[in-house]
């Protein structure tokens, strides 16, 4: 299954690795703060709403 | 000339502090502007002065005639008393300082730099600065802070003068003047109140 | 801008499409409910086609005779070189947009983009170095596009740093605006500064040249495609998905400063 | 307009030498170098242009947070904002009385700092000329730069940050320049895009600080 | 103390980034060298360990006036004589969050800008550690010079002007450790001449520090 | 505890401005400093702060039991209200900050950060400081700058409250404070005269 790299495994392998992680935590990191950001949001509108 | 303000609304920090605000300030009046800390005098003075732009509303003269002056009186510490003054005569084109000097009694300190002055002092330096500006409309930020009651009466004095020649002023202060001639106005009623508009864009305002 | 000059004529749907509408969805609400319906849909199709191309460019692409399996790099670091360059393209128009029509959700958008530029700018520096050490035995070299490029980033930087250094939301997205109009003029002049100051290492672009005497070859040229087109997808995805977080923290601080005025 | 010039100079003057410090550190940048790369003279020789070109760049960018942030925090500048001056003019004094007080010296003073450097003889004249007609651009670069940073706090750092690499092309036409002039080679062509630079950048430029400025201060 | 110290580095990155800033001047330092002397390799790797020195030492040197300048301007500085804290403590207070904020991430980041500047692989090692053992003297050197320039109006240069002369023996070392390093020669002397300033500075310079601070509160 | 000042001359800038003063201020009493602007009140509290040494004289109180509040209140723009008042609290070892908040009303701006603060507001953030130090001698220079009736009563309410518990007060001020139970000395007397005597090592004092 995994193609043969030989000595340039390193270099694949590693640009691979780290595109990925970092394709992944910036998504990842974009959900967190969407979520936080949404939810804050949401108590503060209903603060609001409770206000009047 | 007449500085006429009608409906204004300004804010401090995206955030609208003061709203519905009309006046009208004829030549040679005075208007006193009162209100508790934190109401929003410093944010109108800036919007009136046309340092920053009104949220709604309109200023109905323009900044070309208003003579401004903050808490910060931009003193440089490193020129004499004469020095500062003379740029600003020269800035706004009037020349002479006599009258500036005379007017608050700084001759004796004439040629100190400006960072040996004392706290008082300083503020004279800074009223002084309206006299060589040569424009109509002052407009005042808490004046007489740090003064002894001398200094207020020559304040008050300079105030009057002014007012004489058919100059206008708009002044916001804690602290009684002493200028019984000026009307004046409490902002307090004039505080913003939350939107009820569940608008988005009303809300980044 | 009146009505006729906004309307042009588009051959798929033979009727007049009218430009003004987009400034539509420059309120805020408007774009999130618009932006919340068309999500699904670049969500899916950017997993899929970044699934497929990578690992199409991964496992199934056969090695270069020159640049044996490294080849298979291309397929991360062209699309994120590309996209590190068009998003900053991006960036700029919202920016103008914000200065010339004060619409809030421009500026917020650039706001948006520019973390995703700054990681694209990461990702194709990296697996460029990866690339170079093999290619040419440096992981660095001073040549006018990877120079060019790295000055690229230093605009993202600090074009972030800005954003994040001013409080008041407006001035800030004025200031940076500016900022972006600015550090546009000097990444082009820069480019052309470099290229003048030394003649490259890094190829010249190949892939439009399609037809020509060296193309690129099918093989590659496929997955590459898809992965191009993944990378695009994603961008816009989280675009969308960020300027939505940037106007919910907007609203957000606007209501909370106004709590606080009681 | 020129009541502003004199002032900034006297300014500069009366703070302990606002033409000497530019110079002073523009110098230990050149003596420190010998110390962090060794002290061979064929070695110095050839980053000398440079390396030279990179002090006065950086002397530069030191300076720069004066241009207006004394005058933010004191007031000065909302008072100036209010005054009859326009805010391009105000930009472009500002950036004027930076050349004089920073650029300037540093253009007379090289000549020395290339002894220090074993500069080949050569490259005297291009050199200077290069830093004559290029720290003009140098400085209105800057002004744009500390006019975004004005209200920030001790914006110091981030001024760096992002006039910095608006700072290279000037610096790579400037240091080419005066590499091919050491060399002995022809310096026309960047010479002529330095000075292209240069125009382009004062004639533009200043509206942009002045919008930005205006931005800051409200 | 650690009252102080947490609210110093509270404010470092309230303040936009208080680690981001001076590594990325680093980084612009670095980035600016090949512009200036040109992009061969070969004369890169030889300046290397003496520029990523010196861009780390302009780095701090930049940062220095935010040690005591603001809590001077707004009278911090004042109210904090006037409290119990001990001024030899404050002093070293400081000198440690402009560390953790300035030299730190510096450390941990020079490799990758090695890479940049062509740093020969056996290089590395000895760099980082130089730079680890050096920087603190820096920043504690560092706090003494904004000391005693902490009265002046923007005394950013004088400082420099002051701090860099000081500033020359930890350059010395630093970047000979880093140079043999590179060369594959045996470190050890310049590097235990580099921790000996490192100890003796940090031991004794805070009292300088603590009374010339006095003196200038006065 | 007692604070006793015997015959202090003090300098600003190399120049002696006042000299011969004495006083004595037993706890649970204020005294409030007068003078006109420039006489030296600033340079007399620094002093007596410890903050500068006296020209000759002395103050016989040991600094450690003094909290000076200046012009400048030592206010971070970034941290917020209750930040800037915890990290005094815990630089001065007493860790609770809510009679401070409460005495200056500062609770509803608790959590803004102080840089977004009005003049006054700032002030009053300022002064509060002075609760968290937990030192018996106010040393305080023009503490009612900025402030309006409400916050100046909250001003003299914290102060008489300090008195009350042994505290002792020095205050410098142009304004009326309403603390009627307060002694009033007037410092101009305490001019100091150029000196007579042509000694050289007299006249660079
Ligand atoms: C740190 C090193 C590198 C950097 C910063 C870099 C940067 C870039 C940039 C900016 C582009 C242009 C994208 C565009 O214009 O849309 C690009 C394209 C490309 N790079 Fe690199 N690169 C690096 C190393 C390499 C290496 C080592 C190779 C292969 C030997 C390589 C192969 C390519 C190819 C094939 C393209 C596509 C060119 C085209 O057809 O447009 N790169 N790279
Ligand atoms: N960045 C900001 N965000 C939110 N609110 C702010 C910001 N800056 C200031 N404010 C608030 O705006 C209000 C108006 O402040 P302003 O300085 O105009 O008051 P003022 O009437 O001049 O008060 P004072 O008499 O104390 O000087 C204050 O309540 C202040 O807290
Ligand atoms: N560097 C200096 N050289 C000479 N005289 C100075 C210097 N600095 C200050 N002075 C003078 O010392 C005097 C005392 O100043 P101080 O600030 O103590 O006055 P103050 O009583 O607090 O006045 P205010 O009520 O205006 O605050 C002033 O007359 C001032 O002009
Ligand atoms: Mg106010
Ligand atoms: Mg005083």
């Amino acid at each position: 299954m995994m193609p043969e790299l030989g000595k340039y495994a390193f270099a694949v392998l590693s640009s691979y690795g780290v595109a990925i992680t970092l394709i992944t935590v910036l998504v990842l990191g974009t959900l967190w703060r969407s979520r936080r950001v949404k939810a804050a949001l949401d108590e503060v509108e209903a603060r609001r709403k409770a206000d009047g | 000339m007449e500085l006429e303000v009608r409906n204004l609304s300004v804010s401090r920090g995206g955030v609208p502090v003061l709203e519905g605000l009309s006046f009208r300030l004829a030549p040679g009046r005075a208007l006193i502007l009162r209100g508790p800390n934190g109401i929003g005098k410093t944010t109108l003075l800036r919007t009136v002065a046309g340092l920053q732009p009104p949220l709604s509303g309109e200023v109905g003269l323009d900044r070309e005639a208003m003579a401004y002056a903050a808490h910060a009186d931009g003193i440089k510490a490193t020129l004499t008393v004469a020095e500062n003054l003379s740029f600003w005569a020269q800035v706004f084109g009037t020349g002479d300082i006599t009258p500036a000097i005379d007017g608050f009694a700084l001759d004796e300190l004439r040629n100190r730099p400006a960072g040996g002055l004392s706290a008082g002092q300083k503020r004279r330096l800074g009223l002084a600065r309206l006299l060589v500006t040569g424009r109509p409309v002052w407009v005042l930020d808490e004046p007489t802070v740090s003064l002894d009651v001398d200094a207020v009466a020559m304040f008050g004095a300079a105030v009057r003068r002014h007012l004489a020649t058919g100059g206008m002023a708009l002044i916001a202060t804690h602290i009684d003047l002493g200028l019984d001639e000026a009307e004046v106005m409490d902002v307090g009623p004039f505080k913003a109140k939350p939107p009820k508009v569940e608008d988005f864009d009303e809300v980044f305002l | 801008m009146t009505a006729d000059r906004g309307a042009i004529r588009t051959a798929s749907w033979d009727k007049p499409l009218n430009l003004n509408a987009l400034w539509e969805y420059a309120n805020p609400l408007k774009f999130m409910r618009t932006t919340e319906r068309v999500l699904p849909f670049f969500t899916v199709t950017a997993f899929a086609c970044l699934a497929v191309g990578l690992i199409w460019g991964f496992f199934f692409t056969p090695d270069d005779f020159r640049q044996g399996s490294t080849v298979k790099i291309m397929f991360i670091h062209v699309p994120t070189a590309m996209m590190a360059i068009n998003i900053w393209a991006m960036m700029l128009v919202t920016s103008l947009v914000w200065l010339v029509r004060r619409h809030h959700v421009s500026a917020l958008a650039a706001r948006a983009a520019a973390p995703i530029g700054a990681m694209m700018t990461v990702i194709a520096l990296f697996t460029g170095a990866t690339w170079g050490q093999p290619m040419w035995g440096t992981w660095w070299a001073w040549d006018p596009r990877l120079t060019a490029f790295l000055i690229l980033f230093l605009f993202y930087l600090g074009y972030m740093a800005l954003w994040a250094a001013i409080e008041n939301d407006d001035t800030a997205a004025d200031l940076t605006s500016v900022l972006c109009l600015v550090g546009s003029v000097f990444a082009i002049l820069s480019r052309y500064a470099v290229k003048f100051w030394n003649q490259g290492l890094h190829q010249d672009s190949t892939i439009m040249k399609v037809g020509e005497k060296d193309p690129l070859a099918a093989d590659y040229y496929l997955p590459l495609v898809v992965c191009i087109t993944g990378f695009v997808l994603y961008f816009v995805a989280l675009v969308l998905i960020r300027t939505n977080t940037e106007i919910r923290a907007r609203r957000m601080r606007a209501l909370l400063a106004r709590e606080r005025q009681g | 307009m020129i009541a502003l010039l004199v002032r900034d100079l006297r300014l500069a003057v009366r703070a302990g030498g606002g033409f000497g410090l530019g110079l002073a550190f523009f110098l230990i940048v050149v003596v420190l170098v010998p110390f962090g790369v060794g002290p061979e003279t064929g070695l110095l020789a050839r980053i000398a242009p440079g390396i030279l070109w990179l002090g006065a760049l950086l002397a530069c960018l030191l300076s720069l947070d004066r241009i207006f942030a004394l005058d933010w925090e004191d007031g000065s500048l909302d008072l100036i904002a209010t005054s009859p001056l326009p805010m391009e003019g105000v930009v472009s004094i500002k950036a004027l009385a930076h050349w004089l007080t920073t650029g300037l010296p540093l253009v007379i003073a090289t000549p020395l700092f290339g002894l220090l450097m074993s500069l080949p003889q050569a490259g005297y004249g291009p050199l200077v000329l290069s830093l004559l007609i290029g720290t003009p651009a140098l400085s209105v670069i800057g002004t744009f730069g500390a006019a975004l940073t004005v209200g920030l706090k001790r914006g110091g750092l981030l001024l760096s940050l992002l006039v910095l690499p608006l700072y290279v092309p000037t610096l790579i036409f400037g240091a080419e320049t005066a590499r091919r002039g050491a060399e002995g080679l022809d310096t026309a062509t960047p010479m002529l895009m330095l000075a292209g630079i240069s125009f382009g950048v004062t004639a533009l430029l200043p509206f942009a600080s002045a919008a930005v400025l205006r931005v800051n201060l409200r």
